[in-house]
């Protein structure tokens, strides 16, 4: 009901419609080069606004892929990034919301050393850890497989300690009722704590969701099979073909189809996300 | 229904800190005990520790003859009010009083049953569907109590149900609460900061203070007869006005040599031109400050004090040094500036020690 | 004081403790493996106590590099990803203080809308906007320079909103307080909101320096260079070797090295970092 | 030193929403003002106003004779004191209190004069390098105090910097305030939802209601001559008891028609076995709870009451239907059950049009 007084001018305005600009403007041109023919691109001459190949490129991009460089069709390489992506943000998110359980509801020796150790060894994430983790995983046969895609990537120090910072902010007297009214740990986990944890769960996914999706390097080294292929190693395929016959509007539009997931995942959980990050407003 | 008794009840943390170094009392069955004391006295870790949310480093809490220092909350046979009423959230409020009867196994009619009863004693059938959300500090108030109520359990513990609400809706409730407790009969443990609480409240009032008890009893025989100067000022409002007996003009004619501070109530001053009844005292003031609420008036005065003279206490929120207060009834009295002779008899003085642990009859 | 009894058992523990074990024992066996010779691991007959071999592996491995495959000392690799870690955790803390700022704290017209654009925009990061920012870069004659490094890094929506839910818990009393003692925008960011963020930045920047160290595919697409080769592309060079004769006690070295300065970060910042983090226990 | 002058001050909010629906009241020089009233009647939104927090939607708010209506919060010449003290917590106490005189550019040995003659006023010389953190409630109360006595402003404004300490430390503010306030003769206006501190801070009382003011005087004329029925149940505590006046027994000879409502204070009853005050008014009554504080003992008492009369109001925080309160001196009184006859005199009783939008004279 109370409107505050804000500070209020100009400046703040201009600066970030030239931010939006800025970042919207090679997102608008990607849109643009991929509704072009490739020779059109190539010439430096593309104009700014749609051509008429839009339909037939996309169609070509999803079934067939750019034949040239990727073998793959990037309607095979997105299922690959979903099913890795969909499982790298369950599994973090899962991971995560028991050890932020632990830590704060349950008191035992070295609760805190225990916390520090994994939280200094999670901070290193899989890229620096990647050659010890590679050799293990290679020794236990993972190589070529989602669990050995998946897997080394699920757990989180970022996520666990974003759900204790909510855990926190749980009033003990929660915790208390709930121990009076005859619930146990596990009870209280899913009765209590599970509800109450949705909106920043919801907000959690769209994150992780994200960074799975953009995985480069941990994919590179664990799949060979074309099949396994994520977008995003298509992508990088496509652009190191230093050539004249780059197939540009393919390419743009391997680059506005890797975006769409993201983009659906966080419309979609728009919502629940916004409940999540505004909870501190109430 | 039950007993409560507490021996020799201490908590000591593990960095040293005594938390409540030996508490002993009883409550006998169906009374209504209200814990009152200052914040950070203890009273909230005793309550908690009857409830079992905290352990006893040593003594014995027993409940209705059996000995609970090992038994898990949920299995005390207790039900507890929370300040902030910890409610579930996201439950609706029929959820919310039948959650604990499902984790106990109860029959679905026998919860439907205990939870539309106590939603009718409590108006609350009307919002079982709601979230707490979408209640107002009231009504989650009742919530909170019918949560206690539908598990019909021995003992009731209220940790400051009331110090969420605001002051008329306190008082209101305060009564609703009484006359609840006298109608279910189930003995209760209240904790509050709120003397005015404790005093309407309670059966059996104990006063505590820095982990310790100061004193137990009838709340209107605290009132007549505090055994501390803690308790003399705690209980009632304004406090009472605490003097070094040697101070200027007061002459306490018959009072054992020990009595070293006189108190007097600032409800048992009258305003007198001259004279000073039998025993009693008069001290001759200065009018500082005249705050007029309408059905009394307080008066602030200043006593002449000599220099050498340390008196009781300075603390923030007591009087200053020297400072009387003075209540009488109605909207007249003094203008600022003006002096005046405060009277009192001797039956309403109290003596107490220099120290200020013992009380003296005089 | 006031100590809470919370749930107990062993349980939590053991999982905690396997926990532990099954993150830490890889980086066991790295640094036990970087004390061994080549020859030694080769053999699969790697011991799991050190070996003697560890200060000239290291010393090697930092001065002249493992020259088979990268041709580069570790210690310039470590130097450029360092350049590359601070200037992305200092840019993006940079702007999304600032966009936080204007976005909570001053009103204008379309406020939301721009926050939303902004905010969907950048929620895709770079590797999936790799391309048409892959081509502006390259049009704007920044690759191989280390502005091309990290400027498109720099844009964060995560940082903006964290900053975002921080500014939302100022009191907006401390802002009227401010306003009553003459204190325009810039003195309030200045002399108020930016001291109240210093744990907050601190906690952001050990985030987001991990965040710039383990970048992998910007730098690979967009230097060529030798001298600005990042240890995480070395590393990733090192083991495509895929035969007998790669170093294995250099490459474990190489990635030791790779995970000393994200630690040091954690250790050095971590009393802010924790504070920064611990804030809401108040 | 100026003069505050509101004229037909509105606020609108652009969803419709009507916070302050025309209020019109004028403060002296260096005079007390005290806006009083219920939550969400408007009275911080007015201050915020004054202030320059919020903008005006019509009207004129006039300070020392300049329109401000248009004025940033800096440039008005005004200090305010908030709830939550809005010290800058990463500021050392003497920071806090110079920050607004150095973001004007005073010479900084004037900055040390004032912050140091301010800190000695309110007792804070030995912490000024502590950081508002390491404070209790009540210095961190007197730092926000000091913030804005340095700027020596034209007009205080407080809004409801007391609501965040205890009952005890309130009440010695509460006289600190009123006293700075007459030595530095600043003209103030202080909000507060407590009628207590209203009645005994205000020169000026300004009772609110729903964006409007429902009644603007002395505090004493207030509580003697209550404008409305909301009045008369706001100020003074416990609430005036509100009877219809056609129930039954009560014959009130000589009032107008119109008078549809006659209240009664608790305390203006007297307890008596018969006889009616010539032309006031007696109550039977069975007595249903008591609360003994020591000084004053509240009966709760039962009147009989036809079903077909509808009672005045039963909102919660509010007297039930039916029910009567009547505070008399003392511990003494009647016990749960007994029969009573409640008496006033006729100068005690108060009457209201059916609609308690009005008082009529007796």
């Amino acid at each position: 009901m109370v409107e505050h007084r804000r500070f209020g001018n100009l400046l703040p305005h201009l600066i970030l419609l030239a931010g939006v600009v800025v970042v919207a403007f090679p997102i608008y041109l990607a849109v643009i080069a991929s509704t072009h023919t490739d020779s059109l691109i190539a010439n430096g001459q593309m104009p700014l606004y749609p051509g008429t190949h839009g339909l037939e490129t996309y169609w070509h991009t999803i079934v067939s892929g750019t034949g040239r460089t990727t073998r793959q069709p990037v309607g095979d390489m997105m299922l690959a990034s979903l099913i890795m992506a969909v499982g790298i943000a369950a599994g973090k998110i899962a991971i995560s919301i028991i050890s932020a359980y632990a830590i704060v509801f349950f008191s035992f020796p070295f609760r805190m050393t225990t916390f520090w150790v994994i939280f200094i060894t999670l901070m290193l994430p899989v890229e620096v850890r990647i050659f010890p983790t590679y050799k293990i995983t290679s020794d236990m046969h993972l190589l070529d497989s989602y669990s050995g895609l998946i897997l080394p990537l699920i757990a989180s120090a970022t996520a666990t300690l974003l759900f204790r910072q909510f855990f926190m902010t749980v009033p003990k007297e929660l915790v208390e009722a709930s121990k009076m009214d005859g619930a146990g740990p596990i009870r209280f986990f899913f009765d209590t704590l599970l509800p109450l944890s949705v909106t920043n769960i919801a907000a959690l996914f769209v994150i992780l969701f994200i960074y799975g999706w953009n995985q480069y390097l941990w994919p590179l080294l664990i799949t060979t099979r074309d099949d396994m292929q994520t977008i995003v190693i298509g992508i990088k395929k496509i652009i190191d073909v230093h050539d004249a016959l780059t197939e540009w509007s393919v390419a743009m539009a391997t680059a506005m189809l890797a975006m769409l997931p993201p983009v659906a995942v966080v419309v979609l959980m728009q919502r629940l996300f916004v409940k999540g990050l505004i909870e501190t407003e109430k | 229904m039950a007993n409560v008794t507490l021996r020799h009840v201490r908590k000591a943390y593990p960095n040293g800190f005594e938390a409540i170094k030996g508490v002993d009392f009883d409550v006998g069955d169906g009374q209504f005990c209200v814990l009152v004391g200052p914040s950070g006295c203890g009273k909230s870790t005793l309550l908690r520790m009857v409830a079992g949310l905290e352990t006893v480093t040593g003594g014995v809490i027993d409940i209705g003859g059996r000995i609970v220092n090992q038994v898990e909350p949920a299995d005390r046979d207790i039900a507890m009010v929370f300040q902030n009423y910890a409610l579930y959230p996201h439950m609706s409020v029929y959820n919310n009083m039948a959650y604990g009867l499902r984790n106990r196994g109860m029959p679905k009619g026998e919860i439907e049953t205990r939870v539309q009863e106590a939603a009718r004693v409590l108006e609350l059938s009307a919002m079982l569907d709601r979230k707490p959300g979408q209640l107002s500090g009231g009504q989650r108030q009742r919530v909170a109590m019918g949560r206690a109520i539908v598990r019909q359990p021995k003992l009731f513990l209220f940790d400051e149900p009331l110090s969420n609400l605001d002051a008329k809706l306190r008082i209101a409730m305060r009564v609703e609460i009484r006359k609840l407790q006298r109608r279910l009969s189930t003995t209760s443990i209240y904790v509050t900061h709120d003397q005015l609480e404790a005093m309407t409240l309670a059966d059996i009032l104990v006063v505590m203070n820095g982990g310790q008890v100061e004193q137990i009893g009838n709340p209107l025989d605290i009132y007549q007869k505090p055994a501390t100067t803690f308790v003399a000022t705690f209980i009632g409002a304004p406090p009472m006005n605490l003097i070094p007996s040697r101070d200027c003009g007061l002459h306490l004619e018959g009072a054992a040599a020990e009595a070293g501070i006189v108190g007097i109530r600032p409800e048992d001053f009258q305003i007198a031109a001259n004279g000073v009844p039998a025993g009693g005292i008069a001290l001759g003031l200065t009018v500082e400050t005249i705050e007029r609420v309408g059905a009394e008036t307080y008066i602030y005065g200043l006593r002449t004090q000599p220099e050498d003279q340390p008196a009781v206490s300075a603390k923030p929120g007591e009087l200053r040094t020297g400072e009387i207060l003075v209540r009488i009834p109605g909207q007249s009295g003094p203008a600022i500036g003006d002096r005046i002779r405060a009277v009192a008899p001797r039956e309403k003085l109290h003596a107490f020690t220099t120290d200020g642990r013992r009380r003296i009859d005089l």
